[in-house]
This record gives structure tokens, C-alpha cells and sequence, in this order.
């Protein structure tokens, strides 16, 4: 079947930040991802787990974007303002998708 | 049973309270005994929409007047100003950073819903009746403190205005969901009065307390968990703090409280709010307005030191001293 | 209380409406209030729980004759029925391709069990008895209008048929779990009765209606953000339809109700069954089998548009047409 | 209703049997009907609050006496026994390996707390009065069998130490949720007494019934889909184990209760004990333990024939035995 | 330690299409997957999450697929038919894993 | 944007071992990881999902490690010990992240 490089960006954010990311990601162009729910974890301000939160200030997601190799720096800078400041991993993979067009 | 001992004894051998011991120990033990997220939050919207109902409803009851606009302005100015005496007194007694004590500040200047609640089941129990408006006080009391927190941070310079504090913010915290139901569940109650309160009684007032002991379960467990992954955290001042501070609160409070005329049980409850600190809205905020601020810090103060002081210890003695200053009993 | 206007005031003003219009606000207002998926799942399984059990104990009461077969069938005749009336309502009146047109009309056919729920408890609370096997009738009508659905499409060869629809397909749609639980639970009152009510009446009976108003709270919550995403899809047109077909589909169940002789309350739901639109199972039919169809038209309308006028102004005006007709009152 | 087969078609007949029943036809028709984890979750502690506090509650009005140590012991003496004769019973009539036959043995020795809810359920429907310690008995039997298990398998050398038996896995066998809760709400109504129970009995006591409906419909659909993606696996021999297993613990239960002198009440409970099978501890449990043991035997065999053999028919064959040896009725 | 090359893919769908997809993953021979909840997205339809959904019309899931490379076009043929016409993403990373005779 | 070139280690484990995988992770000195709920799956084992589960026996997690490629030897290592025995699947990609000196 025929395959087309592309780039998957993961990125693991603060739930409370998530909807200023996919803003962020839409005013960047980026218009699709998709957002996995995360359990818990841990780095360097410590270990987390849902279990142990009532208020929705430290749990996190996921979101993860499936962007035209020529894209990812654009999707990068608008994600970097907002890691800068706050807790969170970016890690990008190279990896290969059907129907190119839609990316 | 007229003394604070004897208060204090009742209460901590309540239901309610040993679920929360129950749960706080069991977090200590590393038992993996855990209630739901969702089923967490479900108990907790339906605390939020039975207490702000039975507000609304007991206000149809004896009408809306001036008491209640009042009390909300006295919430308001509360809360702008517990946070400032909550920073002076961290900066006097711990060696917390300015964003770190700000950000602590701000969560005792806003209010804990659940000792709220906690508070006026107590009331509830002991027959002693109290103003249904409080509960619009409650809710009127969260958000101010985030906004004088916010000034003590600029004022001092001490970190850049985060990218994150922006109308977006504003709307969050004004719109948080604990605000908006019991705000809307009071409205309710106000416009469906008695009749209203006739229809759904069976569901919000017949099971309460037993859901709030499912919820205190729950609130034992977080905070035992909270407690246990941040022990090291927490030096004996910042312990300090986390008790001196409520009692503080529940002065200031007393005195505003007695200002603005408000039966015993309307008091106590001032008293209680003063005293308590959030752990929902304001560590949201904090997070995405004060990113530097360590949330180990706050959460664990707010919700492992003094939300269980407020409810074992606190509660009996804001209640013991708001009927000694009202010359009542 | 014996006008429309009354009644509909009567009904506005009641907790149950008065929760979905805080929801509907409060999404509106993009407030973060939310009820978790898990428990909004939760209190319906509740909702069909007990009012399938409650239906099968009042059968059990009067004893299966008849009435229960003719009905069911009447039902499912309405629900192959509606559709095609539906279908060619949107042709005229919107410019909906086949498929979309097809989609939105098998919503229409099908019912919404909480829509249903909420006008029996309207009857429960105004003393008006009805037939318990209305709810038998109810589960019959979730399915034919799907199948006219996807004749509809078949006979104008707008869609090659998806490799979705298959006996999987056919299964899902009959026993897709409300329809389950709703027809099992009604079968259990059947069987167990007044004593079997007896021993569960406390959890079925008595917060009934306090647990309708937690789960419209949410049913508002995501009708407002539905309404608000999809704001530009509905045009005026649509928002028409939206508004006529349920009062077309109520004309066609009340005619079909005198025919098979329904009592006034029984009318009334047999009104509010074919005026209702599903927005569980249909949607999850069509997505597999018509995958082309857009669910953001069916959704918005089925959920955003009728759902919040039937339960606002549909139930009152079915209950005084119901019962002006069968001469009560 | 004084012969077993009077109690066992009542018992049959029963929302709370017809409920599992219906969950458990729903998984084997492959309906898509499901209660959402979390809130299984939810309905499993209000089970465990509740009859742990009933349970204290009831010793708090009796006193605490050598009773209650006595039937502590012999509890825990038969979770070690029972799976000693199930492995015995297992080498001669399956084929199971030392490894496989000591997984499934552990299951047997220990208990299944909902099927102690459905049987105490029963006999408060049925009017007799039973040792609240139970509660505590029950919670007792729940760890000892998983010891007993290992040292079957360590016995035969069957297999190697697993890297996770540890001091974990001790930790995390004795304070597992259920039976911290179980342990604690018991406590928590010793201590509160009658009085505590007065302030949540409208949570605790009234809609216990509906929600142990509603818990087992869910029993019913994991125990229906367990055994329909495993069918393969169940041998008839297997089978047999299944019903003869919980036969043979009864008596076993049964000679242990005579001998300790228990109510006709507390002797059929002690034989549910003795006859339930474990579903969520020690799976837990083995899995960590003893890694090589296959779960779906263990669980199809617990969850999937045990469980619905002692639900339907045990319980009322339990009963009935236990009135008969006791000269009771 | 000793580690073999793989393919890891991941298909994002539709949830009322989860069971036609595996099975027409194990039709194709492919035995071994692993299904993760999805909170919510972005695409070319629009943005929806879990919160906002009544039905269970509109949720997604993820399903992720270690196979041995050779085994990639049996699989992609096999998602491609549902995928054609259902709403889905599928991305596919070169990976290494342990133990390659479970793949 | 300048990346770094890193590993994404992806463990599907049993929930049970959840406790004991991160513990091992701890000693081997990663101390960064997010760990994802899973929903079901299919493997050697046979199918399950969490829909059909009473018991916290057989749900699984996925914990996601991502590490500078000089420690991926010590992460397998600390992982594989617990994966022999238990039920298991351990996938690496190469990838990229931003700030490297977070791993
Ligand atoms: N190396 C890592 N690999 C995977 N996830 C990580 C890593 N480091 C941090 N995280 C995730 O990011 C969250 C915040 O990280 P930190 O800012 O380092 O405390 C943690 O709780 C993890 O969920
Ligand atoms: N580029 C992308 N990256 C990641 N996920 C995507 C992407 N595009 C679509 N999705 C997911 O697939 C779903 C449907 O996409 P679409 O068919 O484009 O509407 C979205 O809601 C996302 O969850
Ligand atoms: N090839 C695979 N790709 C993705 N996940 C897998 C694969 N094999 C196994 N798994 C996951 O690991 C679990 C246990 O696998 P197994 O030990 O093979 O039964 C499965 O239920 C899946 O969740
Ligand atoms: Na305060
Ligand atoms: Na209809
Ligand atoms: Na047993």
C-alpha cells in the first residue's frame, strides 16, 4: 500500500493547558490531533497519579499530531511558547500514513 | 456538650469524620483502596447541587433582602484581604519564595466547598439554623483571592506575567464548574422554593450525609496519598502555617461575621469559610497563572494540613466560639 | 392550570427543566462544568432501570391484555412510518442531500427514552395515570425507523450500501443496551410486582426525579456545547424542521393513540414518543451505516434543537392537547 | 416456602436474582449493554460501606464478645483449610497442573463478598437476624487461602518464587481496598453505634436493595462475557468442580458454624463463606504470585459458574440446610 | 540487549467501528493489538470530545499493532477497506521490540 | 526548533505490575515516564477488555519512557526482569525531543 512520510508529535501537557495548546496548534494551522488520557507519571517535579488529585490543577494529557514533515517546525514554535513556561515533553517521531492529503 | 472538648468529641466520632480518618489512614498504610475519579466527581456535583439548593430554597423561605447582598460583599472583601494577611504571615514565619507564598495565599484567601458543606451538616445536626444566603457567600468568596495573589506577585516583580493570564483565565476561573452549579442550584432552589424542595427531597436530602461520608472516604485518601508523596516538603513552620492560619481566618471572619449581624449558624459558617482553602479552583488557576509556583506546596497545605484541621479540630471550635460570641446557649 | 400557557409556565418552572436550562447555560457560556462520561452513563442506566420496572410492575398491577400488543404494534408501525414523513418534510423544506435527508429522518422515527421519561414524570407528579406498557412501547419504536432509513437511501441509490451493514449491524440496533436494559427491567416488573416494588422502592421510587435533574443537568451541559460547535451548520431552515416535525410526529401519535384507545396520560406519551428523536442509538447506527451522512447535522439537530423543545415546551402542550382530546379535564 | 425449593424458586423470582439474570442473558446475546467501570467501582464500595457499618452497628447494639474472636479464627482457619481440599479435589477430577489447580484453590478458600451481600440481603428480607460480626468474618477469610495456595506450589516445586512475592504483595493481600473498607465502615459502626446509623441510614439501609440490582446486572454481563470469550476452556470436569466445590465448602462451613455455635443466620452465612469463590483479591493476587497460572481458569471458574451457581441456587439450599440443622422453622 | 525490528501501527477510528476493525485484524492474521482510549480530537471533521458526546456515536479509540514488517501489508490492506469510508487515521513507526517470536 | 535524538520506550504491562515496573524504572535511574490506561487488547493470552472485568487482575497500562539512547541498555535491563515472567510488550522508536537535558 502506498505510504507517505510524515511526522507524529506527541506531546504530554498539563490538562489545565490543554486547550490553550489546541488553540495554539490551530492558530499554528494544525488542525488535527488527537488527545489520549494520561493516568499519571513522573519527572522532574515529582510523581503524579489520578488517583491521588481532587482538583484538576496537575493531572495531564496527551496530544498527539500527525503533520506533513514541512509543517513540523511551524507546529513546534507555536507548542515551545507554552512548553517553555510549563511542565511538559514534546518528542517527535518520524512515521509513515495513508492518504497523505488529509495531513 | 457545652464545651468545646465535648463539641470536638462529638464530632470526631461522627460518621462523617471517621470515614475521612478511614480513608486518610488507609492513604498512610498504602492500601490500595481508591474511589473513582469519576465517581469523585460525581459525589462532588451532587454536594454542590443539594447544598446550593437547600440555600436557595431556605432563602424562598424568608425572602431575599438586604442580609444577603451584604454578606456577599463582606465574602468579597473577605477574600480580597485574607490573602494579603495569609502572605505576610508566610513571608514572617516560612522562607517560601514570593511567587510560592502568593500562590499559597491565594488558595486561603478562597474557600473550601466541602468544609463548608462538612460545616453545615454539623449545623444541620445540632438543629441550629442558619442563613441560606451562605451558601451564595461560598460561592462569592472563591475567585476574589486569585486576583489579590495575582497583584502580590506584580507588585513585587517577582515573575513575569505568565503567557496563560488572559481573558481565557479570567473566564475560567469566574465560570469554574463548582461556581456555576452551586451559583445555579441556589437560583433554583430560590425560584422553585418549597414545592420545588418537595419534589427532589428524597434524593438531596435523605442521603446526604451518607454521600458525604462516601465523598469524605475519598477527600481521606487524597490527602493521606497527598501527604505521603510530599513528606519531605513539609517543614514544621509551613505545618504551622497550615493551623495558624485558619485560626486567623476564623477570627477575621468572626469579626466580620458579627459586623454584619449574622445569626450563630451564619457565624459559624463565616468563621469556616475564612478558615478554609481551596483545593479545586484556585491550584487551576495557579498552575496556568503562576506555572513557577510549586503545586506540591499549596496542594499539600490546603488539602493535607488544613482541610483536615478544619474538620476534626476546626469545625467544633468555630462552632463552639461563634455561640459563645452570639450569647447564645 | 387548565391553559397551555399554565401548564408550560408550570412546567418551566420546575427543578427538572430548570437543571437543563443551567446546563444549557452553563455550556453556553463555556463554563467548564461537566458531568464525567462515567457517570452521566451511570444515571441513565438508572433512569431506564426504573422507569422499565416501574412500567412492568403497573402492568403486572392490571394484567397483560390486548392493549400492550396493539400498542406495540401501533408503535412500530409509527416508527417505520415517521421517517418517510420526516424524509420528505426535509426535502421540501431544507437542502439536504439524500443521505443527510435520510439520516436526520431516521432520528425522527426512532424516540428519546429521557424525552419520554421526563413527560412520564410529568404525569407522575400531576396524578395522571397511564398505561405501564407504554414503555414496552417505547423500546419497540428504537429500531424500524432505522430500516426506513436505509431503504430510503437504497431506493433513491444515493450511497452504495457500507460494508458496515451486516447481521453485526442488525444485532447492535436490537440489542443495543437500553433497549435492553429497558425491556429486561420492564420484563423484571412483570415478573416480581407490587412485592418485588416493594423491596426496591426506595432506590427506584424515591429520588427518581432528583436524579432526572442531576442527568439533564448534563443532557443541557452537551446539548450547549453541541449547539455551540456546530453554530454555523444550522440554518433556519433545519431550525424550522426541527421544530415542526415534532409537532407533526405528536399530531400522528395522538390520531394513532385514539384509534387504539389510549387512556389520556397514555396519549399523551404516545405524543411524546412520536414527537421525540433519538440521539443514542440511531447516531450510532447511522455512523456505521451511512457513514457519508454528516453526524454534526443529526446530532445538533436531534439533540440541540428538539430535545430542549420537547422538554420545554412539547410536553406541556401534548398534555393539554391529550387531554382537551380524550375530553379530560 | 419452608421446602428448598419454595425458597429457591423465591429466591429466583427476586429483582436482585432476575437482575443478574438479565445481565448475564444480555453478555451471552452479545448486547452491547455495559456499566461503565467507574461506577461498578462506585456500586462495590457503597456495598462494602454498607454492610461493613451495618455489621458494626449491630455488634455495637449486642457488645462485642468472645463470639466474634472465636468466629474470627475459625474463619481464618478455614480460608487456609478449604484450599487444601479444593486442591485435592481438583488433582482428581481435572487435569489442571499443581500450578493451575493451586491458582484456582486459593480462589475457593477465600470469599466473594457479593455473594455475602446477596445472602445477608435474603435473610434481612426473610426477617432473621444474624451475628453482625459476620461483616468481620467475612473480611478475615479473605487473605489467608492466597498463603495456602503458595505453599501447595512451593510444595510440589511446581514453579519457581515469582520475583514480585515480596513484602508488596503481603502489603498489598491484606490492605486491599475491599478489605480495608469492609474493616473500616465495620468499625467505623461499632463506633458510632445506633445513633451513627440514625444520620445515614436513609444512604445506607433504604436503596441498598436497588443498588445491589444494579451492581449484579453488571455481575451478571462480566460474568456472561467471561464465560462466552472462554467457552472453549470449560470442561465439563471443570464444571463439576464448580458446583461441587461450593457443595463441599457449605458443609465444611456448616460443621465449623454447629461447632461455634452460630445462629441459624450466621451458620448460613458462614456456609455462603465457606462456599463463594474470590473474584477480585486474590486474581489480583495470583497474578502477581504465581504469573504461569492461567487467569481465565481461575476467573470463568470463580466468576462465571461459582458465582451464579451460589447466587441462584446455593444461597436458598444454604438457608434452608441451615434452618434444618439448627431446629429452626 | 538483543532487540528485532518491528512495525508499530496505529489506527485512530471511529469507537462504533472497534470491533469490525479487529476483526477484520485478526481475519488478516494479525492476533496482537492493544486499545487505548481516546479523550477527544481534530480533523477534517470538525473537533469533538468525550465530554460533549451523549452518543456513543462519535468517540474514538486508538488501536496500536506490533507486527513484523513483512506482515505490514496484510494488516494495512485489511484496515484500508474500513478505513476508506469511515472516518480514521493510521500512522506506522519502525520500532525494535524483545522477544520477536511473539510477533 | 534544534531537537535531540532520544528513544520512546513503550511498556504494555499488567496494571498489577504497574507498581513494581515503575519501582525497577526508579532504581534504574529513569525517573521520567507517562503512563497511558489502556482499554483492551489481544495477544497470546487471548482478547480481553476492560469492560469485562470485575477484578484489577487482568487490565493492562502502557508507560511510556523517553530517554537519552546511552541509557536504553539500563531501562531493558530493569524492565526485562519483570517482563519474562509476566505478560508484556516492549516497543522502542528513535525520536526526537526538545530541551535534552530534561532526560
Ligand atoms: N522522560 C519522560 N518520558 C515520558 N514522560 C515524561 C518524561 N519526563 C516527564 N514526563 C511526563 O511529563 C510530566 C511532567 O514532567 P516534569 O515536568 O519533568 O515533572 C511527568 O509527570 C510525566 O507524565
Ligand atoms: N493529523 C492528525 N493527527 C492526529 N490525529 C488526527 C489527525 N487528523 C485526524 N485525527 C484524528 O482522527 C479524527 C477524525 O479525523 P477526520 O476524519 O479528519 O475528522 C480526529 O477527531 C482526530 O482524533
Ligand atoms: N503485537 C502486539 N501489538 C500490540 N499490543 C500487543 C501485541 N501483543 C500483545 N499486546 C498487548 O499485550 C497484551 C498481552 O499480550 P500477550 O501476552 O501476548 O497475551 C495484549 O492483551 C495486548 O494488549
Ligand atoms: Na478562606
Ligand atoms: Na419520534
Ligand atoms: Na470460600
Amino acid at each position: 500500500m502506498q505510504t507517505h512520510n510524515a511526522k507524529r508529535v506527541e506531546i504530554t501537557i498539563e490538562a489545565v493547558m490543554e486547550a490553550r495548546l489546541t488553540e495554539a496548534l490551530e492558530r499554528a494551522g494544525v488542525t488535527g490531533f488527537t488527545i489520549l488520557p494520561v493516568m499519571g507519571g513522573s519527572g522532574s517535579s515529582g510523581r503524579w497519579s489520578r488517583e491521588g488529585q481532587v482538583s484538576r490543577a496537575a493531572g495531564m494529557v496527551a496530544v498527539v499530531c500527525i503533520i506533513r514533515p514541512d509543517r513540523l517546525d511551524a507546529l513546534l514554535d507555536a507548542a515551545f511558547s507554552l512548553l517553555e513556561r510549563y511542565i511538559g515533553v514534546v518528542c517527535v517521531t518520524d512515521c509513515e500514513v495513508l492518504r497523505a492529503n488529509r495531513f | 456538650m457545652d464545651s468545646i472538648f465535648g463539641l470536638a468529641l462529638e464530632n470526631l466520632l461522627s460518621p462523617v469524620i471517621l470515614f475521612f480518618v478511614l480513608g486518610f489512614a488507609a492513604a498512610m498504610a498504602r492500601s490500595d483502596l481508591a474511589v473513582p475519579e469519576a465517581i469523585a466527581k460525581g459525589l462532588s456535583l451532587y454536594l454542590l447541587l443539594a447544598i446550593g439548593f437547600k440555600g436557595g430554597v431556605s432563602v424562598s423561605e424568608h425572602g431575599v433582602d438586604a442580609g444577603l447582598i451584604i454578606a456577599i460583599i463582606a465574602g468579597v472583601i473577605l477574600s480580597f484581604l485574607l490573602p494579603l494577611i495569609a502572605f505576610a504571615l508566610l513571608r514572617v514565619i516560612t522562607e517560601l519564595s514570593v511567587t510560592d507564598a502568593a500562590a499559597v495565599a491565594a488558595h486561603y484567601g478562597s474557600v473550601s466547598i466541602v468544609t463548608f458543606v462538612a460545616a453545615s451538616s454539623v449545623l444541620t445536626s445540632a438543629g441550629i439554623v442558619f442563613e441560606g444566603y451562605m451558601v451564595a457567600v461560598a460561592a462569592a468568596m472563591e475567585a476574589p483571592a486569585i486576583l489579590s495573589a495575582l497583584w502580590l506577585v506584580a507588585r513585587a516583580g517577582a515573575a513575569r506575567p505568565a503567557s496563560g493570564v488572559d481573558s481565557n483565565l479570567l473566564r475560567e476561573i469566574l465560570l469554574n464548574g463548582s461556581i456555576v452549579l452551586l451559583v445555579g442550584a441556589f437560583a433554583i432552589g430560590v425560584i422553585t422554593g418549597v414545592p420545588g424542595m418537595a419534589k427532589i427531597e428524597a434524593f438531596i436530602v435523605a442521603p446526604f450525609l451518607g454521600i458525604l461520608c462516601l465523598f469524605l472516604l475519598d477527600m481521606g485518601l487524597v490527602a493521606g496519598r497527598g501527604l505521603r508523596q510530599t513528606r519531605g516538603l513539609l517543614r514544621p513552620k509551613l505545618i504551622l502555617f497550615g493551623v495558624l492560619m485558619p485560626l486567623t481566618g476564623a477570627c477575621i471572619g468572626m469579626l466580620t461575621g458579627l459586623l454584619i449581624g449574622l445569626s450563630p449558624g451564619g457565624l459559624m459558617l463565616m468563621m469556616t469559610l475564612s478558615a478554609s482553602a481551596s483545593y479545586i479552583a484556585v491550584p487551576a488557576a495557579m498552575r496556568v497563572a503562576l506555572p513557577e509556583a510549586n503545586p506540591a506546596i499549596y496542594l499539600t497545605l490546603a488539602l493535607g494540613v488544613t482541610f483536615p484541621f478544619n474538620l476534626v479540630l476546626g469545625i467544633p471550635i468555630y462552632l463552639a466560639v461563634a455561640q459563645a460570641v452570639s450569647g447564645g446557649v
